[in-house]
């Protein structure tokens, strides 16, 4: 059933010395094994500095937040930098009423983002 | 640029979409839309989902007016089953009555619809917009309209 | 310019739409998009829709992932009525389970979450987004939640 | 219900000779009463070119279709010119699928319309 299918795409990239993470689609339970990896594999490469940059994610539920949220813990733990982009306005609010917006800084867009990790 | 994968989900049994409308126009509506965005979530291209709408309009519309016509709190039922990469509507009605004007072979006569007789058009569209339909009527009970179409 | 109008149409009977789902992670989005569909349709705001979503797609995935957990062939069913200016939508599942965790009064804890700890926030972020809600559930039977978002 | 309502709005204006009768929302057999009147009330007033100017209309039937082919033969009876314009792909495709497109020419614009029909 296509539209039950893994519709999330997550890749990463470098923007100088910030590493961007791709999150395209659905960010639901089924979004744990990609995004996760994605934030390992960075991190073993030993970014600092961590952009989540959200495109047409038209849909995020509580079991993709608790992701991001275990995200921003690992972020914690190993001193990197997060901030989020490209998040449309409804999730902008969710993010900010959870209270996740205090630990990671959300910026309309991704050069925004990567501006103020890089300065 | 790195691309993650998540292992692959079991796929679940081919369990239908069911959505029961009250018999009345307008509702045709919230048929059309749920379609529509079952069809967008599975990857349909924008002209498809537009023939689609239209399609499950007129099925709709045929199941208030025709085959629910004259009973009171009928419903109409939807079924929508996604299968691969087929979706197929079933649209059913309470009543039974014969269909009788070709299920929609002929192109409607504009010439006469332009003399002021009553061509109906519905069949003819639903068949210019799905790959498969099929009309079944069951005595005593209703009509069901099933339409299939496949994405690429 | 000049507008023209139509004679008043008699409202219907206020029977409402239901929508039969597997019980199946994703399903939910199906769900969510009808109701969207409809509250567009009734002319919510777009904040509100956008609410409204999140709402039910918490709504669904609790009734699949806690109320219908471990039934096979289960189904959720949601009922949406509309009634002048409200939309009312009910999410019901089959299986029995007390709600324990206060029904969403509490803003999650983040800290907890933080610490690892498993701190569930559905019934909260329902909470938030629609006007009035309600959770009941009848021994042996299944949960209901009961939502209402009001237009204007 | 609010969706079941009348969401039809039907307006019209002039445009130098042209009438061009704005139609908005669902053209369905409720759109029936709204887009004969206004019809009636411009050929009373001596409109002899005519444009339908659909704006936003994502949904029209085959009712809608019908009493479009009415308007058609009333164009015809009383020798006005008839002309259509802001229909979407698809209604573009089906006007021309039923052959209305032989009887009024279709525009992508309002302003394509009336200058036709000017000229
Ligand atoms: N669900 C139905 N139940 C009974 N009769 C139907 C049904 N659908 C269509 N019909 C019959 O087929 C005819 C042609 O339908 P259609 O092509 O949609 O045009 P229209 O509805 O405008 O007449 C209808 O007039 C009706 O007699
Ligand atoms: N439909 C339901 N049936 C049974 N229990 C439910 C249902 N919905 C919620 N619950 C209970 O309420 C708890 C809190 O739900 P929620 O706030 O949505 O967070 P989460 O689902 O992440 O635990 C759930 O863990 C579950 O125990």
């Amino acid at each position: 059933m296509a539209f039950l299918d893994d519709t999330l795409e997550v890749t990463s990239r470098q923007h100088g010395k910030v590493t961007v993470i791709d999150i395209k689609g659905d960010v639901t339970t089924f979004a744990d094994a990609k995004i996760s990896e994605a934030y390992t594999t960075a991190t073993e490469a030993g970014a600092q500095q961590l952009v989540l940059n959200f495109h047409h994610s038209n849909y995020i539920n509580s079991a993709g937040i608790a992701i991001l949220i275990r995200i921003v813990t690992s972020c914690g733990r190993n001193g990197q930098k997060l901030a989020m982009s490209g998040l449309n306005e409804h999730f902008q609010k969710i993010f900010r009423m959870v209270g996740l917006s205090q630990y990671a800084d959300i910026y309309e867009t991704e050069e925004q983002a990567v501006a103020a990790l890089s300065s | 640029m790195r691309r993650f994968w998540s292992p692959k989900r079991t796929q679940p049994a081919e369990q239908p979409i069911e959505l029961r409308l009250p018999s009345t126009l307008g509702y045709e509506k919230v048929a059309m839309d749920t379609v529509a965005t079952v069809a967008a979530r599975m990857g349909f291209r924008p002209d498809q989902i537009a023939g689609l709408r239209t399609a499950v309009s007129e099925a709709v519309t045929n199941a208030i007016e025709h085959g629910n016509s004259g009973i009171r709190n009928a419903e109409v039922h939807v079924v929508i089953t996604v299968a691969g990469n087929a979706l197929t509507v079933r649209v059913r009605d309470q009543h039974y009555r014969r269909f009788n004007r070709g299920y929609g072979y002929d192109r409607p006569d504009l010439e006469r619809a332009l003399q002021g007789e009553d061509v109906g058009m519905g069949m003819w569209l639903i068949r210019q917009f799905v790959d498969e339909v099929e009309w079944t009527g069951v005595p005593g009970q209703g009509n069901e309209v099933r339409m299939v179409l496949r994405c690429q």
